[in-house]
């Protein structure tokens, strides 16, 4: 059994919605975190959830980045360990450094909650391995800072490592700017670190995964996520 | 320092009368302090104490086999749902701070709401928020609608907590005085109710949250009086909210809630800590003391007065049990909060407040609580009301192009889509929200780890209650009532917030008394309890009273996924029924007012006996599986109503359109097309059950009309045999969409 | 000619500065116990131009009042220098 | 010793900044045709005890480098005053 941990920052929304999406659909193995603990021992994979860690003061992410639990995460994804941070997690992913760029404002200054399409661009991380190549992913978004920034020499680093891991498109998998929601640099919605075993996305697959919601696209980064632990664990 | 002394003329100031004060006075046995007196003069208040409403409200029916917390008993009404579930809900209004300082107004609105429910030991699962702005085109509408929206979108998003639903008119009698109604419900265990009482003599109180400052001193009588000039001046009692430390109380004292520990917990809201102590007391018929000098404190050098009177926000009161104390504290700590041990409970049933060990209010906790004075204002009949139904529709001439009056209605920001707004809200955290905003009558959330679902929504036509408040009264509710219905759901409860002017003038309160009895009445006729409110007078400027706006919440149980239903139309072929009479008059209308300029003429025909059967036949076929869609006939009339299905039901790429044709009544097309006659309920239907469907409703007497059926990407309509609107769907799909966003740049 | 403005919007001191009060709470946490109050404002730059530096004070006193500050809540004060001043 | 700190937090010029554009076309249509390149910031204030001015300096770098200021989108610059110069 794989098993999840979910990381709890006192602000957490998303974080009882990442729980019970993987338990429903993925693995009994599931267990919060609490942002205090320096314990990750044992999980397979860890998620840091979507929501306002401490309210989004200062900037998004800002703060919970000095959580306890953060510098273990730091060490578990050293490990080569696979991590996501959905949303408000890929902004604490940002702010501790284990991802570049940072986030700002959504270019209409207003927060944004709709289904957008995304598009992977990347297949050699866990979680986008099993995703196929022009797939448009119908997946919600809920933010009001999701405007990834990063420098043009930054950028021209992730394309060349192939970080970039989601873009926004259309229903037809057509990337443009106008399908972009946030105004994001290349119509990024999703990046990984170097070694692949760090995602930061802004949509939220925890949102659909269950068909009864609407969409359930979101359930294929999760399996593809599972199929690649299965594997490396099998090996 | 020497504390001001009381005398009648401070009383005044206050805004308590001669009489109030006198009462006082007899109560206490002497004069009371400075600080007593700004007590009573809170708890006194039209917005604590209801003292100008509460006879009427007691019109109300709010027993029923499935109440288990009343209304009016605690901070919110809770219902039985089975499987040993329970749902709390509640609707507030936040107008006037809104009115000051829209943004934080309505964010502190929202946390005031889901106060009361986390109080009652409910999870909040869902937020709604039912607004009221001047017409776009008037000056400050939009700061204030922009403000208001995010201000939701900042509280509520970040507490997460969806906001599901909600409505939003635009007319020129709330210019000055926008409505910012805000909703909440919450879902809990049976054994897990907990209750603002305060027992138990030696259990400790605590303060748990916020610190206090100076914020909204005044601001609950601030509530309860007219807007003008002089309130500009009362700014500095804006509260600012603070969403990040109420969703740290909401998790510690859920946490907190399943543990042995407390005895009673009352959030501090309108006249904080001298509510929520005198409250808490004589619920328990009990005593309280507490020490302010150990109230956390945000500004220095506060006096009694203002530590008593604060309304910061954010901050809750919890009553422990003996010895449970470091249990309590263990929890506050996880979570970062500081919880301060402040009194005890005494068995003397004083209130007794000290300031460093001196006593500075020492009164009755009941008298304070319960036994402000109850008023019965006069009423009368105001002279419009006859004046205004005896206008002669007969002369207002029919629209010259009838498909450019169906696309003016259909981009009036009244009935355009509200995408606008609810995009900034995040509507699906939690991921519960299985019918999403726009789609359906009613928002329809799932109930985890159950078959259930919930089907809320909320309603109101200000101007139907302007024209009729007994009727209007009803229509509200029948209309809520309607649009559960239409998604799948039986009312199980209602919330009501009245929204009235001045109750001194009687005018003013005859419309009040009467909205009241069109509301119970419905209420009654429909067997659905009301389980609490709220009541907000004085929305009223210069220029005059909004109109009368008994806003109803209604929560209807889903008891299947398969029953959801939603307004789009689902595939082409389908036929077209309308449930409930075809025939209109345009009284009272939308288009009436907005092509024409009238805001009067008699209401169509409203009766309750009919309403009733079209729902319940409604609801039986949808439990039967025949029905696709179906959509409440409400503003615009037919014509926009069979637009908002075909629009609904179009997807990008895919458009679904209708052609149908009404059948000759003999009356005006316009009142045929866009007449607002209750009652009435568009529903899709799978061709082959159709005429067993007419035919099981003309065996109820009801009426059944096959007007057309779901064709793609046109939209048709015909009326005595003439093509009167004939438009392809995308391009009203994109006025529908756009229109508000339109009007906003 | 052209000015630069540069405004300082602060909350009014009773105001309630919840970030402001996280952010202080966020530093003790990480040790700095030595630190506290922490007020969050907002910072603005503007370029103005107008025929003199009373005409640039005057308009930009105007924004402030129109757009910039909510004056419910927030309290602000400006400075202007000739642009090239500025620039140095 | 108690200093006041003053921190002025910027976006750097590569960096676009979404609020600024909006204000500056909020202020073009209303009218003020003259008023450009609004660029927003934060402003903030917080009270340091230190035994000196170049300790509580030293201390007000680190709090913004560790936590006030991201490096990768802001820059900032500060003042530091002994508490009662400041109050005046
Ligand atoms: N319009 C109304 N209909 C039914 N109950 C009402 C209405 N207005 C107020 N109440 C009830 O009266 C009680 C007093 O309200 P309360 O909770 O003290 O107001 P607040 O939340 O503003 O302090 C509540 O139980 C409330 O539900
Ligand atoms: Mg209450």
């Amino acid at each position: 059994m794989i098993k999840f941990g979910v990381v709890m920052f006192p602000g957490s929304n998303c974080d009882h919605d990442c729980f019970y999406a993987v338990q429903q659909f993925f693995s009994d193995q599931v267990d919060f975190i609490w942002h205090k603990s320096t314990d990750v021992h044992g999980y397979d994979c860890i998620v840091l959830p979507g929501g306002f860690s401490y309210g989004d003061y200062l900037r998004t992410g800002a703060i919970a980045r000095f959580s306890p639990v953060m510098s273990e995460v730091k060490k578990f994804a050293s490990a080569g360990k696979p991590v996501i941070g959905i949303c408000n997690g890929f902004q604490i992913l940002l702010e501790s450094g284990l991802l570049p760029g940072a986030m700002l404002r959504n270019t209409s200054l207003r927060f944004i909650c709709k289904y957008v399409h995304i598009k992977p661009v990347n297949f050699s991380t866990p979680f986008s391995k099993g995703l196929k190549k022009n797939e448009a992913i119908h997946i919600p978004v809920a933010h009001g800072e999701g405007n990834y920034y990063i420098d043009d020499e930054g950028l021209k680093k992730l394309q060349k490592n192939n970080q970039i891991v989601f873009q926004y498109c259309n229903e037809r998998g057509i990337v443009s700017d106008d399908f972009n929601p946030n105004g994001s640099v290349a119509n990024i919605a999703g990046i990984c670190n170097e070694a692949g075993n760090v995602l930061g996305m802004m949509p939220h697959p925890e949102r659909c995964c269950d068909p009864m919601l609407g969409s359930s696209d979101g359930k294929r980064i999760f399996e593809s996520l599972l199929q690649s632990l299965n594997q490396r664990q099998t090996v | 320092m020497k504390e001001q002394e009381v005398t009648l003329q401070v009383a005044l100031e206050h805004g308590l009368t001669e009489q109030e004060f006198s009462t006082i006075c007899s109560i206490l046995g002497r004069t009371p302090n400075f600080t007593e007196l700004g007590v009573f003069s809170v708890m006194w208040s039209e917005h604590c104490s209801y003292k100008n409403s509460r006879a009427w409200l007691k019109k109300f029916p709010t027993t029923g086999p499935s109440v288990m917390v009343k209304a009016g008993d605690e901070n919110a009404g809770i219902i039985d749902i089975g499987d040993g579930l329970a749902v709390s809900f509640k609707i507030e209004s936040h107008n006037h701070p809104s009115a000051v300082e829209p943004f934080q107004g309505a964010a502190t609105g929202i946390g005031g709401i889901i106060r009361d429910i986390f109080t009652m030991g409910a999870r909040p699962i869902a937020l709604m928020n039912s607004l009221r702005f001047g017409k776009l085109s008037a000056p400050n509408v939009r700061r204030l609608l922009d403000g208001v929206v995010r201000g939701i979108s900042h509280y509520g998003n970040c507490i997460g907590i969806p906001t599901v639903g909600g409505e939003i008119y635009f007319d020129s009698t709330y210019e000055g005085n926008p409505l910012v109604n805000v909703f909440c419900l919450g879902i809990l265990k049976h054994e897990d109710i907990a209750l603002g009482k305060a027992s138990g003599v030696g259990n400790s109180v605590y303060y748990v949250g916020a610190a206090t400052g100076r914020d909204g001193i005044h601001g609950a009588t601030f509530a309860s009086e007219e807007l003008n000039e002089a309130s500009e001046d009362r700014r500095p009692s804006v509260q600012v909210g603070d969403p990040f430390m109420e969703k740290l109380l909401v998790e510690a004292c859920l946490e907190l809630l399943q543990t042995d520990a407390v005895v009673g917990i009352q959030d501090m809201g309108a006249a904080g800590l001298t509510c929520s102590t005198c409250e808490t007391a004589s619920r328990g018929g009990a005593g309280i003391e507490i020490e302010l000098a150990k109230v956390p404190q945000r500004e220095k050098g506060m006096i009694p007065y203002e530590i008593l009177l604060s309304e910061s926000q954010e901050r809750m009161l919890v009553i422990v049990k003996k010895g449970s104390e470091s249990e309590v504290e263990a929890i506050f700590d996880k979570w970062d909060l500081h919880a301060v041990n402040i009194g005890q409970v005494t068995d003397d049933g004083k209130m007794r407040v000290k300031f460093h060990g001196e006593t500075v209010v020492d009164v009755p906790a009941k008298a304070l609580a319960d036994e402000a004075p109850v008023y019965h204002r006069a009423f009368k009949e105001p002279a419009y009301y006859k004046q205004q139904q005896i206008i002669n529709l007969a002369n207002v001439r029919e629209p010259v192009s009838y498909a450019a009056t169906f696309k003016s209605l259909l981009s009036n920001p009244s009935i355009a889509s509200k995408k606008w707004v609810y995009e900034q809200y995040d509507h699906m955290v939690m991921t519960n929200t299985v019918v999403l905003p726009g789609k359906a009558d009613a928002a329809v959330i799932r109930l985890k780890g159950t078959e259930k679902l919930l089907a809320i929504t909320t309603d109101c036509n200000g101007r139907y209650c302007y024209l009729d408040p007994y009727i209007g009264g009803q229509i509200a509710v029948a209309e809520a009532a309607r649009n559960v219905v239409c998604s799948g759901g039986k009312p199980i409860g209602v919330t009501d917030c009245l929204n009235f002017g001045n109750p001194m003038k009687e005018e003013i309160f005859w419309q009040f008394k009467n909205c009241i009895e069109g509301v119970a009445d419905a209420c009654k006729a429909f067997n659905i309890p009301v389980t609490g409110g709220n009541v907000s007078f004085y929305n009223e400027n210069p220029r005059g009273a909004v109109d009368p706006t008994p806003v109803i919440g209604l929560v209807g149980l889903i008891e299947s996924q398969n029953h959801v239903t939603t307004a789009g139309f689902k595939n082409a072929g389908d036929t077209i029924i309308l449930l409930g009479p075809l025939d209109s008059t345009i009284g009272g209308s939308e288009y009436l007012a907005q092509e024409h300029g009238i805001k009067g003429g008699k209401l169509p025909e409203f009766d309750m006996k009919l309403e009733k059967a079209v729902q319940s036949f409604c609801y039986e076929l949808i439990k039967n599986g025949l029905v696709k869609s179906a959509h409440d006939c409400a503003e615009g009339g037919l014509a926009v109503t069979l637009a908002e299905c075909a629009i609904i039901g179009s997807e990008k790429g895919m458009h679904l359109g209708a052609k149908v044709a009404l059948p000759d009544t003999g009356n005006r097309a316009d009142s045929i097309l866009f007449g607002e006659r209750q009652s009435r309920i568009i529903i899709t239907v799978n061709k082959e059950h159709t005429e067993n469907i007419v035919k099981q409703a003309q065996q109820k007497q009801i009426p059944a009309n096959i007007i057309g059926s779901v064709v793609s990407d046109r939209f048709e309509l015909k009326y005595a045999n003439k093509v009167l609107i004939e438009e392809s769907v995308s391009s009203i799909h994109d006025i529908y969409y756009s229109a508000l966003e339109v009007s906003l740049s | 000619m052209d000015f630069k403005v540069t405004i300082v919007v602060t909350l009014k001191p009773s105001v309630l500065d919840p970030q402001g009060t996280t952010v202080t709470e966020a530093l003790h946490h990480m040790g700095y116990n030595n630190v506290s109050d922490v007020r969050m404002g907002k910072f603005m730059e503007v370029s103005v131009q107008a025929s003199s530096e009373k005409a640039a004070e005057q308009q930009a006193h105007e924004i402030c009042k129109k757009l910039l500050v909510n004056p419910v809540i927030e309290t602000y004060r400006l400075t202007i220098k000739p642009a090239q001043e500025a620039a140095v």
